[in-house]
């Protein structure tokens, strides 16, 4: 498990480091959080009506990373008293293990919980990280939309969903 | 100049290789690449519309100009799931 | 720590347990969840301008976790798909320590979220527990509305809130 | 009739204690409950306004009819943060 804030990882992923990392004190943020709001994604056994058997997470690794600083910049231009941490798994993963680890922290919740959402639409939006999908019968690349940090209607929709 | 081609999922797939070194023109910009790789690839074409790039590990514009040296990933769209 | 989904403890809280609580197979919801989305308060140091030195929780028990289950019924209504978990502490907390952790698992994110949310907005109406805040030179009640199951309107907010 | 009462919290503390039992009318409601409670602890007398109750572990209106052996929890205004 890395110690870092952000992270792509063939490990387990946990969420107790990134709560510690988001509420330790001491740091840039104004003091501890009150709040701290934390998403897991899950490989789920269905998908699109197929029996899955198992994923196989890859990503451009250092890219992965910065497109995570980037949406933490993101975050704290939007939400400045929100700390951050994301850990995204890569390799192969079982039914029911957590893919995506998110963990944000702020002094009140409305800005922790909106944080926390519009960080996995992010993730999901451009995050170079792709999932190789293995069903019962055969296997497929998931491929949704063209990864652009810098579509701007793409975030905004992220920002619609967190509820901001 | 030189650079370096790094490909992933089902674009390294289709390739074969997830790696490669070219010989490109001296003006040569990440789209140039693109077209002359999928020239040589065939089956990468059907992802001319919706690849991305990156060069030297961020994300980079198909205009941008190539420099000797660098690396250039081409990524297939990610899964973006919309729920 | 309690291994039922609805519980006042004066142990620490943990999420681990919940997130295993609402992501197991095999129970009424329909499969594993994608999707699981937390919340923990944490005791912050300051408030209103005060530093806090420590606070203890009071609860009518018994009554809390009826509170905790009639929140889970109507999430279940409102998100079917949504399974609940979430523990209360009492007694007395350190800076720092979770006073409440809640989380939610679903197929999807967007019902995750919005139910995790809900119910820590509808614990904060109607969970009959109480903070008694110590502080630096004195002490205080933190006592804010009513407890009202049925106000209607209070319900409608916790829902606003939500971003449903 | 005779009724348990229980005070929580601020509630406890001003009529220094957290369990009772008080003989009550046969009609009485927890309405009827607390008033007689103000009177006999008048610093309970604010809370009138705001204070809620439950009847043997469930929320009930201050209207309700009381029975015999009934458990009387009055309870202050919960935290209920707005943020």
């Amino acid at each position: 498990m890395s110690s870092s804030r952000f992270a792509v990882t063939s490990d387990r992923l946990s969420l107790e480091p990134l709560i510690g990392l988001v509420s330790a004190p001491g740091d840039a943020a104004p003091g501890r959080p009150g709040a701290v709001a934390t998403f897991l994604g899950l490989v789920r056994e269905r998908n699109l009506g197929r029996r899955v058997l198992r994923l196989e997470y890859e990503a451009h690794e250092r890219l992965a990373v910065r497109a995570f600083e980037r949406i933490d910049a993101e975050v704290r231009a939007r939400w400045p008293t929100v700390r951050l941490a994301l850990h995204h798994r890569v390799g192969r993963l079982e039914i029911g293990e957590a893919s995506v680890a998110i963990a944000a922290g702020s002094p009140h919740r409305a800005e922790a919980f909106a944080a926390c959402r519009y960080t996995i639409e992010r993730v999901k939006q451009i995050a170079p990280i792709w999932k190789h999908e293995y069903f019962e019968g055969g296997d497929v690349w998931i491929e949704g939309a063209t990864a652009d940090p810098d579509d701007e209607q793409a975030r905004q929709e992220a920002l619609g969903r967190s509820c901001a | 100049m030189r650079v370096t081609i790094r490909l992933f999922a089902r674009l390294r797939e289709l390739a074969r290789r997830d790696e490669l070194t070219r010989e490109v023109g001296g003006a040569a910009t990440v789209a140039d690449v693109w077209g002359a790789l999928a020239r040589e690839f065939p089956a990468l074409e059907p992802y001319t519309r919706s690849v991305s790039a990156a060069v030297n590990d961020d994300y980079s514009p198909m205009t941008r100009a190539l420099a000797n040296g660098d690396d250039v990933a081409f990524l297939p769209p990610v899964s973006g799931g919309r729920r």
